[in-house]
């Protein structure tokens, strides 16, 4: 056994074994963090988040929103000169929020991905008069942008009536087998997600 | 010339007017699309923000379907789905233990042997035949390309174009006789992940977006996604509404474009086929300048 | 045949060399032929029963031969490639030597053989023919003449043997080996075996044991396709040569698609194209190595 | 002349439960000697079923060494030197690796598991490495077991060895 | 038979705690051949040495063995020993069996029964040892220095100042290198040329300094002691010797806007110059691809057409020059000197943030603009502006407009400490040259501001870590720890996003300048000199010393030395040591007639050798010679092999080619390596 593994913090381990990228390859330089668009609303900056990683420090990191925050532009992998694709890492933190304890994720954010992947199962696709009305009704926010829809519906750019696949068995059982093959995963969490509305 | 379509979820709604113009544009310039049979979504981006299995399996759905049906190429307009069919394609070829768990998911054969290329890359291809077949150029039209991020992030999985200094998108927009201006907002990411979750992130980035094309000079954006479209385009009244990055452009509204659209108009299409009709932004102040000097009118 | 009788007999004529190198018929089948006077010329043929590779004679360790220092030398297309071995390794100076080559169809296995050649008949080195008109030659004589009849039983046995455990092709090659009498008739035939002292010959230290014994039958049968290796054109008249069957060609075949798929090299009529070993390149492939 | 033959000496009984492999390692004096130098002044321990035999480069080692080792009653063999550009002789290991290449594929057909002999780069400074060559090596040959099906040397043969 | 002494060493108790030292030479005193056999508490102690050299007479001994450490460490002394008891010292081999056994193993039954083996291997090993005598090789008392930067004018003047001869190339029109260039030298603060300059003239009137300027090493043969150099000068067009310096071509050439390579880009030039007014030699150069007369030349030959009897183009230069030096006609020139040793000091060049598209592996930086903002420079660049002799006279202005910078912001490890740009190590001096920068920057702008993103202050030279605080503390400078993430010209500044990560602090700073402390790389096509030199170099394409401790200025190519940054990056203070240690260690080289090498070199058994020359092709040396062997009539019987001894380095890979073993590597024979398996 080598004596390093014993003393490589978990969570950088946990990412690695994930992604295959190290987080502990990572020298603070701040490059990430400052070429962020997030940057400026996230409480804590992805640079930050590296050196938590590092450091172990998982409750701080998953009790935060900032990890919800990224857009997965990928401009501070782009950057990284130690090729440690924080991007990446991020993916890795979120999915074990997921897997976890979802019942960290911000709430708008929880439902946004909710309804998003309920339309894909159900509908092989994402129809997006379900997707906005899934979204609302998950999130509580009832009223935003409700003056926007008759504009998208007076331009053509809403279909009312999803259409459904022909292989939408198919993209069922991709859900079940990824939530399967991952411990409780997507398809425990949505089901966990739900009954938390 | 043919190549295999993947349409993605949002030319079927919002991005109605993209999906118009790539046809339109495509049957002028003689390439075929097929479209990939029965398709399915990619998962973008709830998929592998959540569930890294997923976010590879639904993308890879897609393609073995279009291995299935001899396809080389496959263009993907959306640059979100562009950016997962690509990421799906590069994580099962240097990933052994993901593909064969993926295979297991799939229950298909599949070599990942299909390529994914986005709208620029392929109008990039057909250069000649657009200068070709351009009968109204757009001589004088200042235009901001604007590439966001997915198109050319991450560069070791899109393969294309530089990431940090692009110019494929310029070499389109110059073959339409339009006028690329250099700014620096080209690869700022818009927002569009948290487009529905938090409007004042998109706010505030499409603020700064916008203002920088200003400032260079620009009387267009051209865009190739429709997440970016969305951002700049449908929430432009409220960027424009806000004043807590500054003021408003003075200018008011900056019409946002599909570059195929640019392409449509430079190849003479009506922009009525072209789906201008349908932005939030008005293109109609942008389409009677354009005309009035070729002495047209607007359709 | 000729063609070939009148070049041989002018270049005896005119001095050009001391002593043409072909086959005639013997008592059974065909044997080399060695021609120094004009009037012998006509006793040169060429058919599908020469089989063996002349070019072993131009090596100058043939001691007997030494009195004839400029040698012409019958040569098929596949033979060319040992001239352009012996070349790369300064073996022979092309200046002393005529190469008369002859369009070639297939040769049979056996130098006794009769009849037409036919899949069975003939030789494994005819099933990957690529020179069919040598450019290496100095004169190039005969009709054009149709490809030989491909076999690929020579892959296939490998293949069989590769398929084996490593105890079973141990056991096949132990009792392969342990006929072996230690004659070096395969070293005698062998081109490429020009050694003017023989590794199995060294004494101080003996590294391979000199009594046909089991042991030092398989350090010299091994050592032997070790330095054939990227050096053997497959030419295979050591397995004809040996006298008690051991299929020696099968070794010889299996390092020259060794050396093709790691070095990308092949038997080749080029004497520029350097060896397989003996030259590198820094991103060869090593993922044997820790 | 005569030799103990110290295979001989560890006799043919050796089964497997008791079974203490003999492997050579033949390395080249820049690296993995030196490497090996490292893993002592480091005190890093490690099997003692190798034993070191010192030459200038890989690019010395000639498949003879190898073959002689094994009839002499080696169970096991480590060829080792320099991580290629490091060589001392810039070249000496590239020559090396071709050569390895087309001997442990001679071996396989000849039916003797190729799994017998390790290649490795170790450098000066990797004397950990070294000590994880050393053990992954003497643990795979004692689950192989003795090498049995290479004709070793018997005393009646001897004389025949050496000049 | 053999008459072997065994002496098994004890090492104090670091050998004796795991082997039984007695029983493994007791094991041993029965083995055929062996005569004595004895262990002691310490061999290498003046009394163990004594037991040896004792035994040896006592018993006649022809061979022996010392079984204690590694030979790296003490074959010397053991066969120095058996030297004076009379013994050829190569009759003399040690066992390891302290590092490669005690050392490593637990168990004293395997660790004695192991080190049995080994000695056992070895007494048969030195039975057939030969004994060998150091190869003797004529020594040419001269040395090549190749590079006239700092650290080849310092290794010239070292080597002709002790008496022998040099002969310095240099491949640009003057010596001088980088550190001309420079302003100010970092922690004085003294003026570089003015320390620089004296020492370029001694170089140039020094009469045992032979100075090939704009000249290249065109290939290397021999070796240590005796290298054959060949030189190609290339053509001037100006004639050294006519020359007399008076400058009336350069005021007569009418092409002015070339960029000037030594004003890194900022300055201009005609096509006839000097790079400098202090240059050695102070001869101009033609620029041919920018001279009027060449390019009418060259469009003419390309045309083909035939030669009309046109007026000369411009040759201005020709009608200014009284001593008629300029001669257009002249040619590269092949010079060829015999030296005994060379060194290498090739010095570095600044990578370049553009895309480095000739460089496999390397890459630019996009996020920085690719170069392509004008007002973003480099450290060498900076240096030029601040410097009195440079293009605005020692005045800051900065390059897109002539203002003077009121915020300049510096960024250090831009290419350094980057993998992913391809440069995973640190430059060593940028920390230092950017505080000196920012304090001469302070020092010409006295209300300016400065901001340096740094990564980590590396200032362990004397007095440097005093001089970078100076830098931090000076008004209006700020240090922010972190790396930009972009650069981008926005009007008249140019702005820089960064995160000062100690704060998290974001910032965006419009600046108007931006300075680049870039990555030392090694001089372009480097690896062309390396291989004609059988250096190896690293995979960033530095050099490679023989021993990074104990050998730090030698290579693995013996006779070949260096100094300077072609081995790593270095400041000026070290660049100089370096060079002073390689002047030592040639002189030591060239202070005798004769070279003694160890005889472990190859030889051919040339009755046998079959002249094949499979071991030509893998001797990386060129040491296989070939060798006519002809009769009593003087007629060519055939051509061998044959090695030679002052190439050969004795790697072995020509024995291992040799397919009759009929090379034997001396110290490394078949019969020793064959007595030593056959014993393991």
């Amino acid at each position: 056994m080598d004596p390093t593994d014993e003393q490589r913090p978990i969570l950088a381990s946990q990412v690695l074994e994930r992604v295959g990228r190290d987080p502990a390859r990572c020298y603070q330089c701040g490059k990430c963090t400052a070429g962020c668009p997030m940057s400026a609303e996230m409480p804590i900056k992805v640079g930050q988040i590296m050196r938590l990683v590092q450091l172990d420090r998982r409750e701080r990191i998953f009790r935060d929103s900032s990890i919800w925050l990224c857009l997965t532009c990928e401009t501070c992998s782009a950057r990284c000169p130690m090729d440690c694709e924080p991007a990446t890492v991020l993916d890795a933190l979120r999915e074990m929020v997921v897997q976890r304890d979802p019942a960290l994720l911000p709430v708008r954010i929880r439902a946004m991905h909710q309804a998003f992947l309920a339309q894909i199962r159900k509908n092989g696709r994402v129809f997006e008069m379900g997707l906005v009305m899934g979204y609302k009704v998950r999130s509580g926010a009832l009223m935003d942008d409700m003056t926007t829809a008759p504009g998208l519906y007076a331009r053509g750019k809403l279909a009312l009536t999803p259409r459904k696949l022909r292989g939408i068995a198919d993209v069922q059982r991709i859900f079940n087998a990824c939530g399967a093959q991952v411990g409780s995963g997507v398809a425990d969490s949505l089901r966990y997600l739900g009954s938390r509305r | 010339m043919n190549i295999g379509y993947y349409p993605g979820c949002s030319v079927h709604a919002t991005a109605r007017e993209y999906e118009e113009s790539l046809k339109a544009v495509a049957s002028v310039l003689d390439l075929g699309l097929d479209e990939i049979p029965d398709w399915s979504c990619c998962g973008a981006s709830s998929a592998h923000a959540t569930n890294h299995l997923l976010g590879v399996a639904l993308p890879a759905r897609n393609l073995a379907l279009a291995e299935a049906e001899e396809m080389t190429r496959v263009l993907a307009p959306c640059a979100a789905c562009y950016g997962r069919l690509s990421n799906a394609r590069f994580e099962l070829g240097r990933d052994q233990a993901l593909a064969r768990e993926v295979g297991v998911v799939l229950r298909r054969p599949f070599r990942n042997s299909v390529q994914v290329v986005n709208v620029v890359e392929i109008l990039q291809e057909l250069l000649p035949r657009i200068s070709q077949r351009t009968v109204r150029p757009l001589a004088g039209l200042k235009v901001a390309s604007y590439y966001g991020c997915l198109l050319v992030r991450p560069s070791k999985v899109t393969g294309f174009d530089d990431p940090e200094a692009p110019t494929s998108m310029e070499q389109v927009v110059d073959a339409t006789g339009a006028v690329s201006l250099q700014w620096n907002k080209r690869t700022t990411c818009c927002g569009a992940g948290l487009s529905l979750s938090r409007l004042g992130s998109v706010v505030r980035l499409g603020h700064a977006i916008l203002n920088d094309a200003r400032a260079s000079g620009a009387r267009a954006v051209v865009v190739a996604c429709p997440m970016c479209h969305s951002n700049l385009d449908f929430r432009q009244a409220a960027i424009n509404r806000s004043r807590q990055h500054g003021a408003p452009g003075r200018a008011g509204e900056l019409p946002i474009l599909y570059i195929t659209q640019l392409v449509g108009l430079a190849l003479g299409i009506a922009p009525s086929k072209l789906g201008l009709q349908r932005h939030f932004v008005s293109t109609r102040p942008l389409l009677e300048r354009l005309l009035e000097q070729q002495g047209m009118e607007v359709a | 045949m000729k063609e070939l009788q009148d070049l041989a007999r002018r270049l005896l004529l005119e001095g050009r060399v001391d002593i043409v190198i072909g086959y005639q018929q013997g008592p059974r089948g065909v044997r080399p032929s060695f021609v120094t006077r004009p009037e012998q010329a006509d006793a040169l043929i060429f058919d599908e029963r020469c089989v063996h590779n002349l070019v072993t004679y131009l090596s100058p360790r043939r001691a007997h031969l030494a009195a004839w220092p400029r040698r012409a030398v019958v040569v098929k297309g596949c033979d060319t490639r040992a001239v352009a071995v012996l070349l790369r390794e300064s073996h022979i100076d092309r200046e002393d030597i005529v190469l008369i080559g002859l369009r070639c169809g297939g040769v049979h296995r056996s130098a006794e053989a009769s009849g037409p050649l036919t899949a069975e008949s003939v030789a494994f080195r005819c099933a990957d023919c690529s020179i069919r008109e040598p450019e290496l030659v100095d004169h190039l004589l005969g009709d054009p003449r149709p490809a030989p009849p491909g076999n690929s039983r020579l892959a296939e046995r490998i293949g069989q043997l590769e398929s084996m455990s490593h105890e079973q092709r141990r056991e096949f090659w132990n009792n392969e080996f342990s006929r072996c009498i230690r004659c070096h008739a395969c070293r005698q035939v062998c081109p490429m075996c020009y050694c003017e002292r023989c590794i199995a010959d060294k004494t101080r230290p003996r590294w391979i044991e000199s009594s046909a014994h089991l042991r030092g039958n398989t350090a010299w049968n091994m050592i032997r396709a070790m330095h054939l290796a990227g050096r053997c054109v497959g030419c295979g008249e050591c397995g004809r040569a040996c006298p008690v069957g051991i299929p020696l060609g099968l070794l010889n075949r299996k390092l020259a698609m060794v050396v093709d798929e790691h070095f990308d090299y092949r038997a080749t009529d080029d004497p520029e194209v350097p060896g397989p070993l003996g030259s590198f390149r820094s991103d060869d492939a090593e993922e044997f190595i820790v | 002349m005569s030799n103990q033959a110290p295979s001989a000496a560890r006799g043919p009984s050796a089964d497997n439960a008791t079974f203490e492999p003999r492997i050579v390692a033949f390395v080249c004096n820049w690296c993995t000697y030196t490497g090996a130098d490292l893993a002592g002044t480091s005190r890093i321990q490690m099997a003692s079923n190798v034993r070191i035999l010192r030459l200038p480069c890989t690019g010395r080692i000639d498949p003879l060494f190898v073959m002689k080792a094994f009839e002499r009653g080696a169970d096991g063999i480590i060829v080792s030197g320099c991580h290629p550009g490091d060589c001392h002789y810039i070249v000496g290991n590239f020559h090396a690796r071709r050569r390895f290449r087309v001997f442990r594929e001679l071996l396989d057909f000849l039916g003797v598991d190729p799994e017998r002999i390790t290649f490795s780069w170790v450098s000066a400074s990797e004397g950990g490495k070294w000590a994880q060559v050393v053990n992954d090596t003497t643990r795979r040959i004692r689950e192989m077991g003795p090498m049995e099906s290479w004709p070793r040397a018997s005393t009646a043969l001897d004389d025949d060895l050496h000049g | 038979m053999a008459r072997i002494g065994v002496f098994v060493c004890h090492c104090g108790e670091n050998i004796a705690r795991t082997v039984d030292c007695a029983r493994v030479a007791e094991a041993l005193a029965d083995h055929p051949g062996v005569e004595f056999s004895t262990d002691y508490k310490y061999m290498c102690s003046d009394p163990g040495q004594s037991l040896i050299k004792q035994s040896m007479k006592e018993h006649r001994l022809d061979g022996v063995v010392v079984a204690s450490c590694s030979p790296h460490m003490h074959e010397k002394t053991f066969r120095k020993a058996v030297s004076a008891a009379g013994l050829n010292p190569f009759k003399c081999e040690m066992t390891n069996i302290r590092e490669h056994c005690s050392w490593i193993h637990e168990d004293r039954a395997a660790a004695t029964e192991k080190s049995t083996d080994l000695v056992r291997a070895t007494v048969e090993r030195v039975k057939y040892n030969q004994a060998l005598s150091p190869i003797t090789i004529p020594i040419t008392p001269r040395a090549l220095v190749i590079g006239g930067g700092i650290a080849g004018i310092q290794a010239a003047l070292d080597i002709a100042d002790a008496g022998r001869e040099v002969v310095l190339v240099e491949k640009e029109p003057s010596i001088g290198g980088h550190m001309s260039q420079l302003s100010e030298t970092f922690p004085t603060m003294d003026c570089s040329q003015c320390i620089l300059t004296p020492r370029m003239v001694d170089v140039a009137q020094h009469p045992r300094i032979t100075l090939h300027s704009f000249s290249e090493v065109d290939a290397v043969d021999g070796y240590i002691g005796n290298f054959d150099i060949t030189i190609r000068k290339k053509a001037r067009r100006v004639d050294e010797d006519l020359c007399n310096s008076c400058g009336a071509c350069m005021q007569a050439c009418p092409t002015r806007k070339i960029p000037s390579e030594f004003d890194a880009g900022l300055g201009t030039r005609t096509s006839i110059y000097v790079p400098f007014p202090q240059a050695v030699p102070n001869v101009p150069v033609i620029d041919e691809p920018n001279c009027l007369y060449l390019k009418s030349l060259a469009r003419r030959r390309k045309s083909k057409k035939p030669a009309r009897s046109r007026k000369p183009v411009c040759q201005r230069c020709v009608k200014a020059c009284g001593p008629k030096a300029i001669d257009f006609q002249q040619e590269d020139r092949l010079v060829t000197e015999k030296v005994g040793a060379i060194v290498v000091a090739t010095g570095y060049r600044l990578y370049d943030i553009g895309r480095e598209q000739d460089e496999p592996g390397i890459s630019g930086y996009g996020e920085y603009g690719y170069g392509k903002v004008p007002d973003v420079i480099d450290g060498l660049q900076f240096e030029r502006l601040m410097s009195a002799s440079g293009p605005t006279g020692g005045e800051l202005r900065r390059p897109s407009d002539g203002k003077v910078p009121r915020h300049v912001v510096f960024l250090q490890c831009i290419g350094s400490r980057d993998p992913a740009k391809g440069m995973e190590y640190c430059s060593g001096i940028c920390c230092m040259y950017t505080a000196k920068h920012v304090l001469l920057f302070k020092h010409k702008v006295h209300n300016g501001r400065a901001t340096v993103f740094y990564m980590d202050i590396r200032a362990a030279g004397k007095g440097y870590d005093p001089f970078t605080r100076q830098a931090m503390e000076e008004p209006g400078v700020q240090y922010l720890r972190g790396r930009a993430s972009e650069l981008y010209r926005d009007g008249d500044v140019v702005r820089v996003l960064g995160v000062d990560t100690l704060s998290q602090e974001a910032v965006d700073i419009k600046a108007d300048l931006v300075v680049l402390a870039t990555a030392i790389r090694p001089q372009k096509g480097i690896q062309d000199l390396t291989r004609k030199l059988s250096v190896s170099v690293d995979h960033h394409g530095f050099m490679n010393e023989a021993h990074p401790k104990l050998r730090p200025v030698e290579t693995a190519t013996a006779g070949v030395f260096l100094a300077g940054a072609c081995q790593a990056p270095r400041d000026i203070p070290d660049t100089v040591a370096m060079a002073s240690a390689a002047s030592s260690k040639v002189l030591a080289l060239l202070s005798r007639d004769e070279l003694e090498r160890e005889p472990q070199v190859a030889l051919v058994d040339t009755a046998n050798c079959s002249g094949c020359f499979h071991c030509e092709r893998a001797c990386h040396y060129g040491a296989i010679e070939h060798e006519e062997i002809k009769d009593g009539q003087g007629r060519l019987i055939r051509v061998v092999a044959r090695v030679n001894p002052g190439v050969c380095q004795g790697c072995g890979s020509c024995v291992a080619a040799c397919l009759s073993n009929c090379i034997e590597l001396q110290g490394y024979t078949d019969d020793q390596i064959f007595a030593s398996i056959q014993a393991i």
